[in-house]
């Protein structure tokens, strides 16, 4: 189907017949889905109802024109990965020098500068370690060292280097229950110490903390968290 | 000079990674101007016809490759085929390569389909990176493409990516055909 | 036979072992003698003077090498090399900017090896720096990661590593993989 041309009734079929395929398998792909045909449906009923002004000016922008840009735009990115696919790729066209060897290389180790290892890299060593890491391993060691008063000190270090951040980042996705309660308990206390607010732009979305007190007060709860004690 | 030429020769031979003529300068003791000449030298004498090995520029500097028509030829000293990329991947890639920094909602938005199963994928193959956290509420995460990419596709930098074709040039035509125009052209 | 004789020089080029003749007729699919006239060929004209290659007969066949004289020279390469960083660096300085300040006892505890080593390199590196010292009995010393760690990766702050929440929302499996979910919903 051209899309510049769309036929409305066409699609909407199309997507309603998807939909009634998808919905028992999967409800997220059957909610994109969704979303499409609305639009779609949307854009029937301004063709069908007359153009007047008013109604322009106020419902703003062609829903249509939205879709064929988005369209547009996605089938250009679809037609450079498919010049991608085309350009000489390294090691299926191209190949780069394997042998040419030197008899002094290994003679020397190398010293440090700079290392090639990405921040993905690094999130994914420490997502394959938590992994792996045995449930009843990782409450003993939790156990050994949970007080509240230290994850007071670690969240109050963490605030120290942003004034906000969201609820969900303090709760590893490895934590253990134990480390999770304590974790919260930190928080409040925190709170109610004035150090940090809570904030939410409207129900059920993203909590975030934000940073109240000083840099200076914060490392005070860091540095001497002992007379805290909590434990 | 010819010494300083050989040098240059062993060095962009031994090397891992494309070396940039600053590099070339710094590991050859010597000046930009220099390492320029001999280069430009290099590349006339090895891209000339005969040579099955040519000096390209690639990821911002210069590097030995194999020419391209030998491709068929030498697929034969491979042990295993490349994994193929996929149409998915292809489009990811060009998505990101074009638009970046990019979040992952924004190419799921032009996709319409649940892109992080493809993405990581690319993560993985280094050719794509994290970049930072986009300044909005949810900080989600920025990516772009890696240098690897670049030597990937033996492009000089990113400006080197091929031209889009402009979706803004529409045909006159196909312009009347919609009975509503879009608001912003 | 140019075209011959550029297949051959990428053959070489490419391999990571030295080609034998037989090997080099079987790869180009060709005879014996018509590889000895190419080979001869490349020979005479990389070991003339001025090349900082040479092809060279080694134990079982024929290889690229650098020319000896530029030894000193190329040595100065092999210092700029960037270093791969060992998985286990890498995972140590990963639990390390996860989860500071933490003692060396916890490191080890995850890792369930001795850390010592790995440690001490990613401190030379300034890669990590001690943040004081745990209030428990033997007052262990807490690590926590530099400055400089957040220049390496680009970081604007701690706050800017991927969280492992979004991090696994790339991969469905992966979130299903995890023992626990925490309280996100």
């Amino acid at each position: 189907m051209d899309i510049y041309d769309i036929r409305i009734g066409e699609i909407t079929e199309q997507y309603l017949a998807v939909i009634d395929r998808m919905k028992q398998l999967d409800l997220d792909v059957a909610g994109e889905f969704l979303l499409m045909a609305a639009q779609l449906v949307h854009i029937k009923s301004r063709l069908l109802l007359p153009v007047s002004d008013e109604v322009s000016d106020e419902e703003g922008e062609d829903p249509r024109a939205e879709l064929v840009r988005r369209l547009l735009e996605y089938q250009r990115y679809k037609e450079a990965g498919s010049l991608f696919e085309r350009l000489p790729q390294l090691d299926r066209d191209i190949f780069l020098n394997h042998g040419c060897t030197t008899d002094i290389f290994p003679a020397e180790t190398p010293q440090d500068v700079d290392m090639t290892v990405s921040v993905y890299q690094l999130a994914n060593a420490f997502h394959l370690l938590m992994k792996n890491v045995k449930t009843d391993v990782f409450h003993e060691v939790v156990r050994e060292s949970l007080s509240v008063a230290d994850y007071i000190a670690k969240i109050s270090h963490r605030m120290t280097e942003c004034t906000r951040m969201a609820f969900h980042d303090f709760f590893a996705d490895s934590f253990s229950r134990a480390e999770l309660v304590v974790t919260f308990l930190a928080l409040l206390e925190l709170i109610r110490m004035r150090m940090i607010r809570i904030e939410q732009v409207a129900s059920f979305s993203e909590i975030w903390l934000a940073r109240v007190a000083s840099t200076e007060q914060l490392q005070r709860l860091y540095i001497e968290e002992k007379i805290l004690d909590y434990d | 000079m010819t010494e300083l030429k050989a040098l240059v020769e062993a060095f962009l031979f031994v090397s891992e990674a494309p070396l940039s003529i600053d590099k070339l300068a710094e590991l050859a003791e010597t000046d930009r101007n220099e390492i320029k000449s001999v280069t430009a030298e290099l590349m006339a004498q090895y891209n000339a016809t005969g040579h099955g090995i040519r000096l390209m520029e690639v990821a911002g500097g210069l590097q030995f490759r194999t020419a391209p028509h030998l491709a068929s030829g030498l697929r034969r000293l491979q042990k295993e085929r490349p994994a193929k990329m996929s149409p998915a991947a292809l489009e990811t890639l060009a998505i990101i390569a074009y638009r970046q920094p990019v979040t992952r909602a924004e190419i799921e938005y032009l996709r319409g389909v649940d892109s992080g199963g493809v993405m990581k994928t690319l993560l993985e193959r280094n050719l794509l990176r994290i970049l930072g956290k986009k300044d909005v509420p949810g900080r989600p995460l920025l990516y772009g493409t890696t240098r690897f990419f670049l030597e990937m596709f033996g492009l000089k930098d990113l400006n080197d990516l091929p031209t889009l074709k402009e979706f803004t040039a529409l045909d006159p035509e196909m312009v009347e055909a919609l009975p509503l125009e879009p608001g912003d052209q």
